[in-house]
């Protein structure tokens, strides 16, 4: 799983190095699909990439196109829905019980549960054997804090899978980040590397300006 | 002022001081330039903040902070950011006051279809379909007709829906129309528009209180 | 629901009110009873609590003995439980899969599910009517910010009843907490009660400190 | 020194550099107080703490700040507060590496009962059965007895079990035992203390390794 709704909070060098390593038939678990050529389109249009969980792709003309041609399958969510399921993986638990979509197509018949007398859509956890996360800054520890709108799916991901792997730019002595201003706590994170410089890929994009 | 100009005008007005707003993409998201600042509501955009407003002047733009539209916003004195569980459970503890939401068809059950075109148009659900389950109030922002000049207002919806039931209000740029439990009741028409003209253009039964008609 | 582990994010203030208006057969949901004379121990004492939804109450002898004495209602929940409970009715959801005291007395068969080849329990999202919750600071909007161990169960109970009342001792304007500071966002909480002192609840307890 | 201090400072020994661990109350959170300061470990309190420490001095103490046993607790650098749904992630998603706890009863399949005397003794779970059925690494440090001198390590636990399966070491003022698939393994006897001696007061089956017996 990646974090980052749109670019803020994506680990863009983490993806990069994923692309020089070169698996391929990876799963990703991530909000969006980035834009073409950024972030995780890079590893689409790569060929690495099987199987995408997501749910919206609407930036994204290249992922659409692979989609559509048959070459990457794509399984969608409700965007909170695909929140919740991470974080229930994230909390431990196996599944969780809504209504949302009941009565559309997204729900399928064996997602049903009869119970007490109510019927709901079970919604299983998500976990994931990596999580690739950015963080503004952290500590020693693993310690992070995130910005701005980049907080996003990231807290939710480093509490669900089994080896979280944390880029940014900033790490500092532990005891520098007040206690009580840490969004995630340094238990869910296994893996820091601290970056040497932002890439333009971490930049305000000059097509999101408008003049 | 076009027709588009006119209805993100109208649409201002339906924005109460001291509420909870989210503006989905499309005519929603452009409405935010027609409302005055130092207005007294706050902006929820799913990927994790409430107080989001207009593009930030330029010197102070934070390629960290984004609306759901992927606008570099300002924010207003008194937001916070949170994680993407914690938006969602806004919306679905329904927080959220208002959605100003775009739509593909309306029908007068108030049922929305905004998501999905099958076989040409699926990028996913995004905020959507919980947006429309789950805010108290849906106010629809469209054209009335589509490209071809096809009504977007049905009996009937067509198309996969994003949520059964859930629209109060359809302002288009020929008239404004709430869901009633009577089917769709005409509360104000466009300058030169009038009555037969709308049912000539709209594919659903249409109620025209005495003081529009 | 009240917020509070021990004494830290007990609304001592809101409870003295509900004491002073005298509401009767009242359910709460608290993490514990607080000690005797103390936060909710005053309700219980004054007979006004008829159910007490709770993890662990043995730091109050006397609610353990109106609870033997049978004129308490007393339901216990392991204590991530009942976190978890209130937070799934928080986010909107209906319940929640766990394998948590599975094969213990504290699960009755007919919380058991099987589902996709697997055995769970399902727990039920717990919510209230009314949430009283104490905050270190607030804005003028009702953004919160927790001190400490104060923040236990407070953020997911702001999220989870329906009137969300909060005590707070300090009221700033708005803009002056960081917007990425801010541990429960204004759209939970529907009334601050801002104390113009802090009585000597609030305070060191002398029985806890080690000579 | 008395044994109970014997036993303490030997479960010192248990705490690795670099670990993360949850003391609960009785005799795991007096062992607080035998740890050398500036040890390389966070503990972690169930009330929403990472890096809890020893009591504060009295004129930092923070009303607002307790562990989970109520002492007005300091924390070291690197320490971090949360919710208590957070609080119990970071335990079921076995993120505890040890945790040292009280009990009533341990058998020798490692059952765990701490919690309830029915009839007696019954103030709640609290967090002993999240933390009993997942940290990685359970070492109960108990009396070998109780105050009639019975013994609290059994064949099969009779109290209500808070865990099945889930304890790896005992350590009491007698002895120092490991939960293996082959029973109870004797890995240290206190001083004075004879394998005759421990199985006459041990209601369980024991494995005395070569160089212990």
């Amino acid at each position: 799983m990646i974090g980052g709704f749109g670019s803020p909070g994506t680990p863009f060098s983490l993806i990069d190095e994923l692309l020089r390593q070169g698996q391929r038939q990876l799963t990703l678990i991530k909000n969006d699909a980035n834009e073409a050529g950024i972030g995780i389109s890079k590893l689409i249009e790569q060929g690495q990439v099987e199987r995408l969980i997501t749910t919206h792709i609407g930036l994204n003309k290249t992922a659409i196109e692979w989609m559509n041609a048959g070459r990457l399958q794509v399984e969608f969510h409700p965007q909170g829905m695909l929140a919740e399921k991470i974080r229930t993986a994230g909390a431990g638990s196996f599944g969780f019980l809504t209504d949302i979509g009941l009565d559309t197509e997204i729900t399928r018949p064996e997602q049903l549960l009869n119970w007490q007398g109510q019927q709901y859509k079970v919604e299983m956890a998500l976990k994931a054997d990596v999580a690739l996360l950015h963080a503004a800054r952290a500590d020693r520890f693993g310690n992070l804090v995130y910005d701005g709108s980049a907080m996003n799916f990231n807290p939710l991901m480093a509490m669900a899978a089994d080896q979280v792997i944390v880029e940014t730019p900033e790490c500092l002595d532990p005891g520098a980040l007040p206690p009580n201003q840490i969004h995630t706590a340094c238990a869910f994170v296994d893996h820091l590397v601290v970056l040497p410089r932002l890439t333009s890929e971490y930049a305000v994009m000059e097509h999101h300006v408008k003049h | 002022m076009s027709n588009i100009e006119t209805l993100l005008k109208r649409a201002t007005r339906e924005v109460l001081p001291g509420s909870i707003l989210n503006l989905g993409i499309g005519l929603p998201t452009q409405l935010l330039d027609y409302l005055p600042d130092n207005l007294d509501v706050l902006i929820h955009s799913e990927n994790g903040v409430l107080g989001a407003w207009k593009q930030a002047p330029r010197e102070q733009m934070n390629p960290a902070l984004i609306d759901a539209a992927g606008a570099y916003i300002s924010t207003v004195p008194g937001s916070s950011f949170f994680d993407s569980s914690v938006s969602f459970a806004m919306i679905r503890r329904s927080k959220i006051d208002l959605t100003m939401i775009g739509a593909f068809e309306v029908d007068q059950q108030g049922s929305l279809a905004n998501w999905k075109i099958p076989g040409k148009f699926s990028p996913g659900i995004g905020g959507a379909m919980e947006l429309a389950q789950k805010t108290p109030r849906i106010v629809v922002l469209m054209t009335h007709c589509d490209k071809q000049g096809r009504s977007k207002i049905l009996r009937h919806c067509r198309l996969p829906v994003t949520a059964h039931h859930c629209v109060s209000r359809i302002i288009t740029d020929l008239a404004v129309l709430d869901v009633t439990t009577n089917g769709l009741s005409v509360q104000e028409l466009a300058e030169g528009v009038t009555p037969d003209y709308l049912r000539s253009v709209t594919d659903a039964d249409l109620i025209f209180p005495e003081e529009v008609a």
